[in-house]
């Protein structure tokens, strides 16, 4: 048991971090949010410049190896500076699926361009009837000869409106994913904002036909891949929740310092005193149970499946109460558009209500 | 002591039932249903059909336009406007300003605004907070000068809410300086928003809409004779209006609505899925919600009764107005996760008038809910945030 | 709709709570506690004598024709004086079955030395299986010949120890209710002192004969009479939570307005004025919930059954709030045996487990 | 960064375990299985045990007869101590007094008073709280005058547990009066409770036990030697005790080890009945505590981590004290509840040495679980009441 950072973790951390405090504006990220995109294209170039777009993905891959510990590391950085860079839709999730389950010709069409910076990607999760069970996948795909054709819905798949290309779980005795060109006939996108300044797009598939090479891994056997990566995905939203967190915490504080309401600062009220201790706590708490539901599944400890939904868990209770909270000690000026907190507070909200929110999540802590 | 309703009361209620259901224009209720925001001008309809009947003001005095109701009566009225899902009043004439110019206006004043104010021909917000005086709203510096028989208004209010279509501007102005408490000195000022002088500057909140806004004051002359009761007074009128404010924002009503909607939309299966009233975790935190309404609707009537019994509403009515907003926010909460992944679409041109159901993303209304829980984080900020209230319940309930 | 009380209720509440005002301090709560009985003869030789013994029973009966209000005003001062006396036992539970089920005989014989106050009685509720569901009852009444045999086991009788008579629901073919004297043959009783001060007894029922004149109503019927008495003492127990919560939250202000640390009251700090907020609008949402709850059951509304759960699930989570509350502010005078607050909370505790915890009765609002 | 068990310390916790397990003897197991109340004696036989097998102190310097062990071995041994149900370690000799007395104590005192309770010869309590002064604790009365080479203590300590068994008392006492500050004129002195002039009160809690008490002194005259360091700085030695107690009363693993405690007793069906366990609600509840319990032992590594790195334990032990007994206290709510009506009997007697169990009323110590609740809302009062832990964070964490 160690909580000590190697050399590359710690260069991560500090780097992400810098890039954040110097290069990344609440300024430029309303600009960034608000382009045609909704991401910054300059920016995700420096990501790949900086290496972040390789992160997460073995040397053979042309990545650098990391595994659940430094995408935290980034994560819990990007939550600070509120990065709405597609970073999970396009990294964590769809690069994830493609490292596990592409094989080389398929990683060198599509993994290598994400990793370049050159391809945007989306995997769709969630399917209009199936909640939060991402395994509950009613989007078919048929077999015809020598071709799939694949038919169904897909909801609220982030990145959705920028993706090239789209990864597609569908249901044919098991759940096969298949890698789909975001122009295949077939396929009708219907982007749209979100509310947290970013963009996703819901999905129809109609009569999609496409050969067995857009098919990743084994026909029907692709759920453990989908499982893992929605792990992996949890893992760095709960990392981005917490720092959202922390830098919540540290701005109210901060405005209650400085706020004079009845001749004194506010933060010298005892009742908001004690209610700033509970987010601080609560954000302490959640960093916490970070590090060890992280380094349990960098480790692969018996625990690592439960330790997933209890952080999830975590970050979607304690990030209700400190979002909630800082709106409120931020009065008139958290429910301004202008002002950075109640952007954070949305996010905060969103990460709470994917994956799985905080009460599926304990439900699943009790199988 | 009885729960049950009279035969009379009974009748009432079917009556203001069938009022909402028969004379209210099928347009506004549908956009209600859809959750369309609606134009002021629905707004100004809506009100004057309930002027037409009489029933505009329930809480005013007869003399001015009252319905002389019981408090049942008045009861029954909000229930019902809620069941049927009615727009709410636009609370700046009806509720806040008009109680205060019957209650401390002269004749002539009364005589000027009241028929406009019921008769909804004026829109009318609220000048109270400044950037400087949230919870602190006696520390307000906006200034206004006797000059000959004009005032010289300069100032700013901040989160004066729908500014943007008022003709008139109630404020709270100091017209005078180094008083020994700073509650003292402050005056109670009806302002024409067409005077020159006065602007009007938009805030867009973070649910992206725009309600609020700063009003700025740049030598604004405004006549003497728009001073309501005496001068320097203003606090105590303020203060008044305020509570009558907070009793009106428990909303219990509509609460309970909006959480037999949530019943519905739970109930629902999407294309064949179990419904989510199956989820028994989730529809015990509806019952524990519904729970805190029913009480905080029988403390709300306990509150009116004593009031119409001949006490004004006290401190009493802080209870109602935390609490209040406390479950309206439970609710939004419970809506944003109903909607699971859907609250997250942003897609608020398909609640302008004319989008076609079909094209809408989401199911239902479900991609409403994040941003009505954003806007309503308000609840618990404006008409004197919830730990003013708090402070006012330690202080004049508990003497502590 | 009307809140207004009957000049004969606000003479009722106006006598009960000058009873506990001056007639019954906390000193004398405690020695009536302290005696073999548990509870005070001579006080309630005096319930007897001011006729709150006969309040909820029909005029026919020797009773004041009291119904649910009468009981709720009763009882919400009886919660204010902490009074230890087995008015729910005896009274509501035991006597509401005999009111409800007896026949002229045994009302004769069994009602009318309770209304004197010259018969103590126990109704059985619960089993050690049966957790809540009173109804779900493993003893069993088999009859043989012109005789019944019981055999069972019940779980902590209140006034148990006390009683002449037993009440006891047993399974024949649905329940059927059996009033047996306490001196039986087959009838042991461990009597035992509960946490609030109080008394309650385990009852073991073996091979106990007894003729039909010993069956309350007709064999098997009985469900909807225990029902109906357990109704009413949730209502009887919600109004004594009510009465104890209201005189816990004014304890504490008043405590906390002479109780000075760092040169200052300790009233005067925010956080702790927050939360005394907090009881009291606790307490308030009870009473107002508690009117609603006894009106509807007393005009017999379509909303009666619901109102039950709703009260009883109220002054359960109201009450753990109030009382843990009241302690934590009381600091360590709350935390001493000497001081009436503790006993306040430990009543509270108590009514919040007996006759479904809050969570049980939240469930039982979902069907 | 790693969560597992090196192979090293994997052997190092089945030795403790294997320790635990076989060399306590079985009456203490049993006794702790049963609820059964241990008599000092049991306490001081078992820290003797520990003492013999040079485990007494993990906290304390070698030197003095600690353990020189890791961070992370200290963390094995505190869980399989919970684990193993084994009894906790009386706090006032080995946690508290002793750490003060070999950070500021002279060496003659070092010699004389540390042998002792790091064998447990010697019982310990602790003199802070007085009637006036509770979170005030600065306030305190008790005064101490120097009279030739003896002071003369005047005063009265409160809520000092196990007074009763206590061979001495450290105090905190006012040696000089009218200091600029209240916490000058402070000295932490050392006091035989067998000198002339100190008496024992019992203090009866609400459970019904006797753990506390009052204890007065009248003239008690203490030599002017057992005053540890200087003279008016008591209070910072003090404040550096209580941070011990505090990182001390989190007390993750015990509250984990009863709430899996809590889990069997779940699964237990009653006479044939559905186990609690099938109540998922209930469930949800445990696995709520469960997983902030695990977020606090990960809070609590990170913050002895620190302090190993050489950061004095500070404000943040704040925060594991108020969260730790928190979570305590839910934990013991859950007892009750999973009682049922056996929270009810209040039946001591069964849980006193000797009693059969098979005459126990209730399913196995069900009618423990309230007496324990009662007496462990006593863990949000002392050591610094959890709402002066908040305090503390507020100005020393965020800078309030």
């Amino acid at each position: 048991m160690d909580f000590s950072l190697s050399e590359f973790q710690g260069m991560l951390a500090d780097s992400v971090g810098k890039f954040v405090d110097n290069e990344y504006s609440f300024a430029r990220r309303m600009a960034n949010a608000d382009s045609s995109t909704g991401y910054g294209e300059d920016t995700w170039a420096s990501f790949c410049e900086l290496g972040w777009t390789a992160l997460p993905f073995p040397e053979a891959d042309g990545g650098l190896d990391g595994g659940p510990l430094e995408t935290m590391l980034l994560m819990q950085q990007f939550g600070r500076g509120l990065v709405v860079e597609p970073y999970l839709a396009n990294i964590v999730l769809a690069g994830g699926v493609l490292c596990r389950a592409a094989n080389a010709a398929q990683k060198a069409r599509w993994l290598q361009p994400i990793i370049a910076g050159d391809l945007q990607a989306a995997l769709a999760i969630a399917e209009p009837q199936n909640r939060y069970d991402h395994a509950a996948v009613e989007t078919r795909a048929v077999r015809d000869g020598d071709t799939w054709v694949i038919d169904g819905k897909k909801s609220v798949v982030f990145n959705g409106g920028n993706a090239d290309l789209f990864v597609i779980p569908a249901e044919s005795d098991g759940i096969s994913l298949f890698a789909l060109a975001s122009d295949t006939p077939g396929i009708d996108v219907q982007r749209y904002r979100t509310v947290d300044g970013s963009t996703a797009a819901d999905i129809t598939l109609s009569g999609v036909r496409v050969d067995d090479g857009a098919l990743l891994g084994a026909a029907g056997e692709g759920l453990a891949t989908f499982d893992a990566v929605i792990d992996d995905a949890i893992l760095a939203v709960a990392a981005e929740a917490v720092g959202i967190m922390q830098a919540l915490t540290d701005k109210t504080v901060e405005y209650c310092k400085n706020r004079v309401q009845f001749g004194v600062p506010i933060g010298s009220f005892q009742a908001l005193q004690h209610r700033m201790v509970d987010m601080l706590t609560a954000s302490e708490q959640s960093y916490s149970l970070l590090l060890w539901a992280t380094m349990a599944c960098a480790d692969r400890t018996d625990e690592a499946k439960r330790a997933v939904s209890a952080i999830k868990y975590q970050v979607g209770t304690a990030g209700k109460l400190v979002g909630q909270e800082a709106i409120q000690l931020h009065g008139g000026m958290g429910m301004s558009w202008e002002v950075d907190v109640g952007h954070y507070f949305k996010r905060l909200t969103v990460i709470g209500q994917i994956l799985g929110n905080a009460d599926w999540h304990l439900d699943r802590l009790l199988d | 002591m009885h729960v049950s309703l009279t035969p009379e009361e009974s009748a009432f209620r079917d009556e203001v039932r069938a009022f909402f259901r028969d004379e209210v224009p099928r347009d506004i209720h549908d956009k209600q249903a859809r959750h369309i925001a609606l134009e002021p001008e629905d707004q100004v309809r809506f009100q004057k059909i309930l002027y037409e009947k009489g029933w505009a003001a329930p809480n005013w005095p007869v003399e001015h336009g009252g319905t002389g109701w019981t408090l049942v009566q008045k009861h029954i009225f909000e229930t019902e406007m809620a069941n049927s899902n009615m727009p709410r009043i636009v609370p700046f004439g009806l509720g806040m300003v008009g109680p205060v110019i019957y209650s401390f206006g002269n004749d002539e004043q009364k005589q000027r605004f009241l028929p406009d104010i019921l008769q909804s021909n004026v829109w009318w917000c609220q000048g109270y907070s400044e950037p400087g005086s949230g919870s602190d709203l006696a520390s307000l510096k906006t200034r206004a000068e006797l000059d000959g028989d004009e005032y010289v208004v300069n100032g700013t209010k901040i989160w004066t809410t729908l500014a943007q279509y008022a003709d008139w501007i109630f404020c709270l102005v100091r017209t005078s300086t180094g008083t020994a408490r700073k509650q003292e000195g402050i005056s109670f000022l009806l302002i024409d928003m067409q005077t020159p002088g006065v602007s009007v500057k938009p805030i867009i909140t973070i649910d992206g809409s725009h309600e609020v806004n700063e009003v700025h004051f740049e030598n604004v002359r405004v006549p003497a004779a728009n001073l309501v009761g005496e001068e320097g007074k203003g606090w105590t009128y303020g203060k008044v209006l305020l509570q009558h404010e907070r009793t009106g924002t428990a909303g219990v009503a509509r609460t309970q609505y909006r959480l037999r909607q949530l019943r519905d939309q739970a109930g629902q299966s999407v294309r064949g899925s179990e419904p989510l009233c199956k989820d028994r975790n989730f529809m015990r935190r509806i019952a524990a919600v519904e729970v805190e309404l029913k009480a905080l609707e029988y403390t709300e009537l306990r509150t009116l009764a004593a009031v119409s019994a001949g006490k004004a509403p006290g401190a009493e009515s802080s209870i109602l107005k935390f609490k209040g907003t406390e479950l309206q926010q439970a609710v939004d909460e419970l809506f944003v996760e109903a909607a699971g992944y859907y609250a997250l679409p942003y897609v608020p041109e398909q609640y302008a008038p004319g989008f076609p159901d079909d094209q809408r993303i989401g199911a239902g209304t479900e991609t409403d809910s994040a941003s009505h829980y954003f806007n309503f984080r308000k609840a618990s900020i404006y008409g004197g945030s919830n730990e003013i209230q708090k402070n006012i319940v330690a202080k004049h309930v508990l003497g502590l």
